[in-house]
């Protein structure tokens, strides 16, 4: 029996398309990839556009216009799985940094006075606005996790994004800890699956897999002060990523 | 930032049911649109005039009805 | 890195076979299994298995059926999460691993002889029906048994023949309770507990067996307790996440005890001051 | 004939996706409008790294683009280490160039075989490649794989490197990472020589236009990658500093991307334009492979950036090479590695300023530009990218190029026009087969 | 002092590198290793000059050659159904320079994967390694409590074990692995009495460095301490501080909790079992597939990994699995300090005894 090839098709949205390139960096292993599954649209490298119905929508990039909004919406309607890849698509990323301003400020900061030319909205990400099946964190996502994830999408069973700590894994890559060398790292609240990248090369963690579901905020404040690391420093660099936590505990409150 | 080209969608869709309904004039043109649109009305309709001209829709009226939603509807248009 | 293939490990499956698949609710399904060869699960009441599917992973789950059943063994399923998820999936012909049984089960032995109280609510049926076919099956070694059940509405009501069957039965006391109940429902309307005082028994030779959600215990103990049943003949089943079932892997453990070997049978004089227990 | 009224239900808001198009009105033969729309969703990064550290800045502004986040990565490291007075040591700058060379082989390696490729073959994209071309598509995502995996090693990951700081970097690569990284270039040589021999096969448009090539240029004999300043083929020449002179950017209601033009009306950034300006700096082995290719600057075909691409491929293998090799000779002094959170420390001293980074990455200059305060906070930010500055120069390329082509059908039009863009190899996504070319009348 | 002469042999210093690229031409060997910021690691070493002899506890213990992080358990194949073969993975390596506390964590793994139903992947891959243990004759830093323990001197566990004697090292033969290391090597000779006086000394100087300990219990009392306190404030506290990374179990030689996870490879048809570290302060932990946790409260979790350390492992292996390697508090960015804890314990349970330890 031959199974029909799932039908994947690839959005962006606002984002650097740096996860794309990430697929795309996977070499010859995407052609592993391609042979399991059928792309049916994929900005980035394909001119099709692909069939209303699609089995599979990995959605990269945060929603930030009205326009957005609705296109999401209608990717939603045509995909039986959506997955959200990368820090713009699964907690908003860099983008939510937007959300620290007014947001005619912004856009007169870049445009100047004809910043009326330019739509934009307060930042979301992907679930805030459409449900989101699978999730695949990371800034830029690590390809391991997203064929896992890809795979867990196939075989249509869910897939769990780790609940503990980056430091979890950063520890089991014997890394020198970020703390010990007194420098504020967001680790111990970020969730865990990328192998402690940034970490192993030397730089801290900077959060861009989202905070675990139940962290310790006031606990790493103290770890923070103990550490006698200026702490405006450390809430700009939660607020680097997580900005648009805030619109998920402002939906939990209204609830 | 996208008038220009659905105009042109636009003018060629009144052509084609013009030219099926035997329609020799357009008088007025229906249009229903979202607030949710990046359509600009005035950018809109400067582009209708413009491109307007020299077929059988120049100088038709263009009656722009208001939606909630985001849509651009041609929703008819009346003619001779 | 040297490999080798690893004869007698604790972690090889069972290639079973799926022979039928029911729906029992919106969230439960029953699965019969059949081992390799027709083999005897040859388990005790109130085991578990671990249940394999390749590629999804492994899960705890209670064996339905009483071991007086041969040819095959049951099963069943609320799909909660990843691996019942694909569980509910499969169809009948499918395969599925098992290792086991595992654990503790009730003491059956033991119980032989005496009085029995069943007490059950939710899921908790689904272990249970083990022990109460088996004692049904075995009727004459037993002493006086009662059956109480509780559920959230008549709807979620599992096994509702073989329930029937058990109300109709002389040598059995049967009574039931919901908690919502619908315009059709004739029966109590109640927590279980409210079904204790009722049941008539002599402590000293009755035994309470228990399996339900983990906030029943507590009341439900105290109710037997309150009927002088002695704190070494209440038994319960506990839920815990094994994992390997060998008493390893850390993830059932109740303060010092492995659920996947010393439970998940206890009796309550062992729990009692075991303070993650109940 | 009565008025009647003709009911009619089109919807048209669902067909103004895509990030780029192209719009071209010619009416009674004459070229009326001719633009290319950049309806990207703006995102604002000027505005969102406004109270940021500039130890912090690289790690944000990097995100701007997945695909040359090396280079935002060192034009904003410049610019902060600019705006604060910090000279970067010559081993840290050695490895800096080596990276813009890892990234510039990998982005011109993924243009040249996934985007212009299946155009020159007929084909919509590389997937219908796989199944005709499958060595071809191998090579290409082998060779890719092979710049990701030195940029691994160097910087933890190509797609917003991690190491690569303010002050230098977090890892410096050790005996045995420079021995993995080398012996990977190594053989990508083979793949190379492949490379260069199908290119020479490909046939490009005939077309031509005398125009301004803007890019970095220098008084030493090394090919400028990471400094210099900015010049100009209409023999200008001005200080990074000055680069509001070279771009006097504006903006236009039609594209999210400002434009820009210096000397004439549009000039052109990216691989063409330096090698226009500095063909005599390239390692005898791409130049070698110029003249084989009978690129003889100034080069005025746009189509050409893919040749100029191709060349500039074995410059940066080849100089990779040599960067290393003398690395392998000298040591990497371990004790160069910085400490990520240097400001957290104090340990690089910050003093108000402004700073440039200007920087040739694969699509042409970059600019980054901040204002910092005496804590090292951005209080003003600008960011020139080189598709923004190429955009202009498309258009003028367009309105010369359609009134040419007209007698010609519209696929064929569209084709050509579509090639035109993808030339300039703008940002990923506009130059993909997301162009829609609408003709608005002919 | 029961010293067998014949078990045993000398190595001088300056041969140290020599005997060390014997050992690296016969097998794999894997020694501490500087991290920098004073820090370890056990590492593959080609050479003697890699290796940090004088080193603290390294980041993680030796047991990620015992137990791997992720252990594949068996291979699959979907083709036909539900097959799976169980696998055993194993490499034969030599692990030098072992301290007592991290030997101490070896042997509370021995008994765990040994205890029915026995581990086979576990004894098998243990069965390869080879140890050579290294005495500690400084006290490594404030974190340490092997003291209170008695792992602060070696109790077996390692085929061969060095102790730093001045101009050379004594090496106590304690197995056949040993000796056969032993017989190939033409670097090492027969130890005489002056080489047992001075190893005498340095013990006799050890005891008096270590005599300085740490926590105002006696040994025999921890038990009882911890029958006591299950319902202490200091959980309470160590629920605000403790931020569940899961750092204090990673690095602890004696924890072995682990996940089963199965990998499918991209043909989905194949693929793999394997198990994985997996930690008690974990969120997901003690979940069951219906959602509930039976270890919610961070002050819980911490409570549970100091019980099984403290209390359940004595009533079924009638040892404290807390090896006194001091790894849990020198990691702990909360700064949660296992001896701190006790302390508080003690205190507040009234079983301070400040004599306690003194020798």
């Amino acid at each position: 029996m031959t199974r029909t090839k799932p039908k994947v098709a690839f959005f962006d949205f606002a984002c650097c398309e740096g996860c794309q390139l990430q697929v795309a960096n996977m070499g010859e292993l995407l052609l592993d990839v391609l042979g399991l599954i059928e792309v049916v649209e994929f900005r980035e490298v394909m001119s099709e556009k692909g069939p209303e119905k699609i089995d599979v929508a990995v959605v990269e990039g945060s929603i930030t216009d009205k326009h957005a909004i609705e296109r999401i919406k209608k990717i939603r309607d045509r995909a039986k799985v959506l997955i959200a890849y990368g820090s713009c698509a699964t907690i908003g990323g860099v983008n939510g940094m937007k959300n620290n301003f007014k947001l005619d400020d912004i856009r007169k900061e870049v445009y100047g006075d004809r910043f009326n030319y330019f739509d934009t909205v307060e930042t979301k990400a992907v679930h805030q606005v459409v449900k989101v099946d699978y999730f695949v964190n990371g800034c830029p996502v690590y390809i391991p996790e997203f064929v896992k994830v890809l795979k867990a999408a196939l075989q249509g069973i869910p897939y769990e994004v780790p609940d503990h700590a980056v430091c979890v894994e950063c520890k089991l890559n014997e890394n020198v800890c970020m703390y010990d060398r007194g420098v504020a790292c967001m680790g111990p609240v970020t969730r865990a699956g990328c192998n402690s990248w940034c970490i192993n090369n030397g730089n801290i963690c900077y959060g861009c897999r989202g905070m675990v579901s139940n962290p310790n905020e006031n606990g790493a404040m103290d770890i923070i002060k103990k550490y006698n690391i200026p702490m405006d420093m450390v809430i700009n660099k939660m607020n680097m990523y997580n900005k648009c936590r805030e619109i998920d505990k402002r939906e939990q409150k209204k609830r | 930032m996208h008038e220009m080209h659905l105009l042109k969608d636009l003018l060629e869709d009144i052509l084609k049911h013009a030219k099926d309904n035997k329609i020799n004039k357009v008088g007025k043109v229906y249009l229903r649109m979202g607030d949710f649109t990046e359509i600009n009305e005035d950018i809109l309709r400067h582009y209708f005039t413009e491109h307007a001209k020299g077929t059988i829709v120049d100088g038709a009226e263009v009656v722009i009805e208001k939606s909630p939603t985001r849509e651009l509807r041609l929703v008819s248009f009346d003619g001779e | 890195m040297k490999k080798l293939l690893l004869k007698d490990s604790k972690y090889e499956i069972k290639k079973s076979k799926i022979i039928k698949v029911t729906t029992l609710t919106d969230l439960e399904k029953f699965f019969e299994i059949e081992l390799p060869g027709g083999d005897s699960l040859d388990h005790d009441p109130g085991q578990f298995v671990e249940v394999s599917i390749l590629g999804v992973g492994e899960a705890p789950i209670s064996v339905s059926s009483s071991p007086t059943k041969l040819g095959s063994f049951e099963m069943v399923v609320r799909k909660v999460g990843r691996f019942t998820s694909a569980l509910h999936q499969l169809k009948e012909g499918d395969e599925i691993g098992i290792r086991g049984p595992f654990g503790k089960g009730f003491p059956v032995r033991i119980l032989e002889g005496n009085d029995l109280v069943f007490v059950a609510a939710g899921l908790g049926i689904v272990p249970l029906r083990s022990l109460i076919n088996f004692v049904i099956d075995n009727r004459r070694d037993f002493g006086k048994v009662s059956i109480l059940l509780g559920c959230r509405t008549p709807q979620n009501m599992l096994f509702g023949d073989e329930v029937a069957e058990w109300t109709k039965r002389l040598d059995v006391n049967f009574s039931c309770t919901v908690d919502r109940a619908d315009p059709d429902w004739k029966g109590n309307v109640g927590m279980i507990t409210s079904l204790i005082p009722g049941v008539t028994l002599e402590p000293e030779r009755t035994f309470a067996v228990i399996v339900g959600p983990p906030v029943m215990y507590k009341f439900v103990i105290a109710e037997l307790l309150k009927k002088q049943i002695p704190e070494r003949q209440i038994l319960v089943s506990l839920e815990r996440n094994m994992k390997c079932g060998l008493g390893k892997c850390g993830h059932c453990q109740i303060n010092g005890l492995y659920c996947c070997q010393d439970g998940p049978v206890f009796s309550y004089d062992k729990i009692k001051g075991v303070p993650e227990a109940l | 004939m009565s008025k009647r009224n003709v009911s009619v239900n089109v919807e048209y808001l669902t067909r103004v996706e895509g990030h780029g198009n192209i719009v071209v009105d010619v009416k009674e033969g004459k070229l009326e409008t001719c633009q290319l729309q950049i309806v990207e969703s703006p995102r604002f990064f000027e505005g969102m790294i406004k109270g940021r550290s500039i130890f912090e800045a690289q790690h944000i502004t990097c995100r701007i683009c997945g695909i040359c986040s090396c280079g935002h990565t060192l034009a904003s490291i410049q610019a902060a280490e600019d705006a604060i007075g910090f000279k970067p040591s010559k081993q840290t700058t050695e490895l800096r160039k080596f990276l813009l060379h890892m990234e510039n082989l990998d982005s011109h390696i993924l243009h040249i075989y996934l985007l212009v490729a299946p155009d020159l073959l007929g084909v919509k994209s590389f997937v219908p490649l796989i199944d005709t071309h499958n060595k071809v598509v191998r090579r290409a995502l082998r060779m890719k794989k092979a710049a990701n995996d030195v940029c691994d090693i160097l910087v933890g990951r190509h797609v917003h490197p991690i190491s690569s700081i303010v002050g230098g970097f977090t890892k410096l690569p050790k005996e045995k990472d420079l021995d993995a990284m080398l012996q990977i270039l190594y053989d990508m040589r083979a793949d190379m020589t492949a490379t260069v021999e199908l290119a020479a096969t490909l046939k490009f448009p005939q077309f031509e236009r005398d125009m301004e090539f803007v890019g970095l240029v220098s008084d030493d004999a090394e090919y400028p990658m990471l400094m210099g300043d900015i010049g100009s083929t209409d023999g200008k020449r001005i200080n990074k500093k000055d680069y509001k002179k070279a771009t006097n950017e504006f903006v236009v209601p039609h594209s999210s991307a400002k434009h820009a033009k210096w000397n004439r009306e549009s000039y052109m950034v990216g691989a063409l334009a330096r090698v226009n300006l500095n063909a005599g700096k390239l390692h005898p082995k791409a130049k070698e492979l110029a003249a084989a290719l009978g690129v003889k600057p100034k080069v005025i075909n746009p189509y050409l950036n893919t040749v100029a691409q191709l060349i500039e491929c074995v410059h940066s293998l080849e100089d990779g090479i040599r960067i290393l090799e003398e690395f392998k000779k000298n040591g990497v002094n371990q004790d160069e590695v910085v400490l990520v959170g240097l400001n957290e420390q104090d340990r690089i001293k910050v003093k108000p300023g402004i700073g440039v980074g200007a920087v040739e990455v694969p699509r042409g200059i970059l600019f980054h530009n901040y204002e910092v305060d005496e804590k090292g906070i951005i209080i003003k930010a600008n960011c020139i990218i080189p598709t923004s500055q190429n955009v202009n120069n498309i258009e003028h390329d367009m309105r010369k190029l359609v009134p040419e082509i007209l007698d010609k059908t519209d696929e064929e039009i569209t084709l050509a026009l579509e090639m035109l863009v993808r030339a300039y190899d703008p940002c990923i996504s506009c130059s993909a087969h997301f162009l829609d070319v609408k003709f608005v009348g002919r | 002092m029961l010293y067998n002469l014949s078990q045993y042999v000398v190595l001088k210093k300056e041969d140290f590198n020599g005997f060390i690229s014997d050992l690296v031409k016969e097998q794999k060997v894997v020694a501490p290793v500087a991290k920098g910021c004073g820090q370890f690691s056990f590492e593959e070493v080609k050479s003697g000059s890699e290796i940090s002899i004088d080193y603290i506890p390294t980041i993680l213990p030796p047991k990620k050659y015992f137990m791997p992080r992720d252990e594949n358990i068996a291979t699959y194949d979907l083709s036909n159904g539900e097959d799976m073969e169980p696998v055993v993975e194993y490499e034969k390596m030599l692990l030098f320079g072992v301290h007592t506390c991290d030997l101490a964590g070896i042997q509370c793994l021995n008994m765990v994967f040994s205890e029915r139903p026995r581990d086979l992947n576990y004894l098998i891959r243990k069965n390869q390694i080879t140890i050579i243990g290294y005495e500690c004759n400084f006290y490594c830093d404030r974190f340490a409590s092997c003291r209170l323990v008695h792992n602060h001197s070696p109790n077996g566990g390692y085929d061969l074990f060095f102790t730093d004697v001045g101009d050379r090292f004594m090496i106590h033969v304690n197995t056949n692995t040993g000796e056969e290391l032993v017989a190939k090597s033409n670097l090492l000779r027969k130890a005489g009495e002056k080489d047992f006086e001075d190893l005498q000394r340095v013990r006799e100087a050890k005891n008096r460095e270590f005599a300085k300990n740490e926590i105002p219990i006696e040994h025999e009392k921890i038990p009882e301490l911890f029958d006591r306190a299950y319902n202490s404030k200091v959980w309470e506290d160590l629920d605000k501080r403790c931020v569940a990374c899961g750092n204090c179990t990673n690095v602890c030689p004696s924890c072995y909790c682990f996940n089963m996870i199965d990998e499918p490879n991209l043909d989905l048809k194949t693929g793999r079992r394997y198990r994985q570290w997996d930690s008690c302060q974990n969120e997901s932990f003690a979940k069951v597939a219906g959602g509930e946790s039976f270890r919610k409260e961070r002050g819980a979790r911490q409570r549970h990994r100091y019980y099984r350390k403290f209390k359940y492992p004595i009533a079924k292996f009638s040892r404290f699995f807390c090896t006194g390697c001091g790894r849990c508090s020198r990691t702990c960015m909360a700064c949660i300090n296992l001896k701190e804890t006790l302390n508080s314990l003690i205190k507040e349970q009234g079983m301070e005894n400040p004599e306690a330890g003194k020798v």
